[in-house]
Order: structure tokens, then C-alpha cells, then sequence
């Protein structure tokens, strides 16, 4: 069953598969998965901590939207999104996403869509922590630095 | 009428506040609450992408009623 | 490390996880998987396995080079490509491909040349039992019937 | 010189045994281990892909030399 949604804490892969790979009974034969990561190096400066914000429900909520429309595709059995909230250290998952489909193809393709929507569609906000100062992360990935009056 | 007001992300730090209780005439539109949140706090004026969602969704409908929740957001950056 | 080989058991994808994710310190941003599973329906028949067998060393030596050339590719940090051999009932992994990359896009690409690799290049041999008969997959996934002479 | 041949797949049920060794003159080419394979084997001739590997790479040079090993596979499908 499709699955979006806002979590505070790591999720299992090895459980996840297990749950993906039961549709290989409808003839799944691909899982494809993107896990994002916070970085522990942004334009050379060191990242501390990435901290992650959900405007809730409404975050959850467009997540599961995302889940369940891409799942309802041709070829597409299934597609899960957790987007993880809080205070990550570099090298800690902030994403995840994974999509069972019939055939490799599609299950790349379908990944690829999932996560442009999660990067654009969900309330979701974050702050990074460097060495040089605290960054808003806006948009596709422009760094606003906090403290400095106006931001654009 | 009374509408909830939360500030995120860029907008949290123009602001200055998470959130806001805000008076409105009824039947107000986002044009008018957004003139209200300016004049309260400046600062708003300089941010360029404001995105304003009315209970969660991008506000089509231009009238606001009781009890609404307004979000203002900066562009999503997920994942 | 990239890596590449022939496996015999499951792969714990929690760990690899771990692994992958250490190059956040190098600014690894995106991690991006394809895990194959053994289909329970082809061509609206039911399959009772898959049995694999490689061409040892030379599979090993290919999925090998596969990882170590796709992982010196320009923002490109890991890639681990591990095929199964063996008898493999459907919902079985019988591919797990990573790769650890700066940026989604890159992390997508990547995975998607490895996998069109994985398919074509290493020597490795499957044999599809179904409720029909026996089946040897060739080429992009052509069935041969065991046991009718000629295969062409 | 003797080789030895490995058959996968569905050149192993053509020829019906998993390898062989081969004797040949000194120097011979690919395509004559290929002349005395068909020749033993005449169902192998039905197969119209097959590949040639030599020490487990597609067969560039031509001629063989004691001790090689010569796989006879069809299209990988891998995955």
C-alpha cells in the first residue's frame, strides 16, 4: 500500500524490501530507492547539523498525495515517502524514498518523478548549521544566511 | 474574524515570530492580511518569494474565512 | 570502496547503508538503489524460481569493473553492484546496485548506466522454472523452452 | 594442445554436457575449435547467438593456445 509521511526516526530498509518485494507476487520484479543524506561538506564549508521542520499535517499530507498518485501509474505497484524531521547529523538519512514497479524502467522513471515532487511539493523547511553560520535552505538548494536583514 | 498566522523558514526570522493571531473584517482576502502582516512587520517586505497557503494549500480562493490558517513559506526545498 | 561480485546470500541493506552514507563527509548528498526481485508471474504464468549461475571469476572480475569504472565518474563517490547466484524463490533480491553520489541527478544517472551494464555484461545464467516448464532467459529477457531441440 | 570448453545456458542443453576438453593442433583458431565443436555437437549448430569467450573475454584474438578456456554463453541476461 502507498505511504507518505513525515517520521522522526530512521527507517529499516531491510523491512521495507521485505514489504516492497511481496508484490513480486503481481509481478513486480524492480525495487528502485533514494535515500538522501545530509552532507557533511556545502560550498567547502563543514555542515554541523541539518535541522528539518514540517509544517504538519499538511506536510504528511502532500507526501502521501505524492505516494499514492505515482503509485496509481501503469506498472507501478507501489511507492512509499518518509521524510525524516529534527536535528541530523551529516552522513544521517533525511529521505527516503521506494517504489515497486513490473519492470526496471519504470521503476527508475517512477523514482525520478517521486523525488522531484518531494523536493518541490511538501511543507517541509530546513536549516543548515556550518562552520561559517546558520543557512536557510530555499527553493533548489539556495542558502540564505540567517542574521543578515533581508534575505533576497 | 480571526485567522491563525504561521511564518516559516526565512519568513519565521522576518517575522520575528512563529506565529500570529490576526483581526480581520470578514470576508478579507489574502491581499489584505498580507498588507496587515507588512505593516506589522516590515521586514516581510524584503523577502521576495512568499508563497501563502490557506489551510495547507496554495490559496486560490482569494476570501478568508474564521478559524483559516495561513502559512507563509518560502519556495520548498525537500529531501 | 567500489565493489563489485557474485553473492551467494542476502545483502543487509542497513548496512550498506552505513557504509554509503560516510561519504557525506566528502559531500555525498544522494544515495540511489535498484534492487532486482524474482518475478511470482511471468507472461501470466506462475514462477516456482530462478537459478542462477555465474561464470566464476569472470562474473565477479565484470561486476567489478563495472563498479570501479561508473565510480570514477565526475561527482560520483560509490558504487557496489552485487548479483546472487542460486536457487531463488519470487520475492527473492537477486540484484542490489548502490551508488553514493553528490546530487540526486547524478545519483539517478549513475544507477540507471550501471543496471543497463549489469544486464548486458557479466556471464551470468538464468533459468526460470514456472508452473509451464522450464525457461532460459536470454539477451533482453527472451524465454527458451528446455527441452523442444533447437532454441532459435 | 588441448583447451577446455564451457557451455551455459542453452548451449549447455544443445551440446547436453557442462564442459569438454578439446584437443587441436598447435595455433588453432576459434574457428576451428568451433568446426569440431559442431562437428560433435550438431545441435549446436540450431543456436544462432552464440558468443565466444576466451578466458572469459569476447574472443579478439583468433588463436588459441594450451591451457585456454573457451566459454560458449548466449545474450547475458543479468539482473
Amino acid at each position: 500500500m502507498p505511504e507518505g509521511k513525515v517520521v522522526s526516526s530512521r527507517v529499516d530498509l531491510n523491512r521495507m524490501l521485505e514489504e516492497l518485494a511481496k508484490h513480486s507476487a503481481m509481478g513486480a520484479g524492480g525495487l528502485a530507492l533514494f535515500i538522501g543524506v545530509v552532507k557533511g561538506v556545502v560550498d567547502g564549508r563543514k555542515v554541523r547539523e541539518l535541522e528539518y521542520e514540517a509544517y504538519e499535517p499538511h506536510a504528511s499530507r502532500a507526501l502521501g498525495e505524492i505516494a499514492r498518485e505515482e503509485a496509481s501509474r501503469e506498472k507501478v505497484l507501489d511507492v512509499r515517502v518518509y521524510h525524516r524531521v529534527g536535528r541530523l547529523k551529516p552522513g544521517e538519512p533525511t529521505l527516503y524514498i521506494a517504489v515497486a514497479a513490473v519492470d526496471r524502467k519504470t521503476a527508475l522513471e517512477a523514482l525520478s518523478r517521486v523525488l522531484e515532487r518531494v523536493k518541490h511539493e511538501p511543507p517541509v523547511f530546513k536549516l543548515e548549521r556550518r562552520e561559517d553560520g546558520e543557512f536557510w535552505v530555499v527553493g533548489d538548494g539556495k542558502r540564505v544566511k540567517r542574521g543578515q536583514g533581508g534575505s533576497s | 474574524m480571526k485567522v491563525k498566522v504561521k511564518f516559516f523558514s526565512v519568513l519565521r526570522d522576518a517575522a520575528g515570530v512563529k506565529e500570529a493571531l490576526v483581526e480581520l473584517r470578514d470576508g478579507a482576502k489574502v491581499s489584505e492580511l498580507l498588507e496587515e502582516l507588512y505593516f506589522r512587520w516590515p521586514k516581510l517586505r524584503d523577502e521576495r518569494d512568499v508563497i501563502v497557503l490557506v489551510n495547507g494549500k496554495p490559496s486560490s480562493s482569494l476570501e478568508l474565512k474564521e478559524g483559516d490558517e495561513v502559512a507563509l513559506i518560502p519556495p520548498v526545498s525537500g529531501g
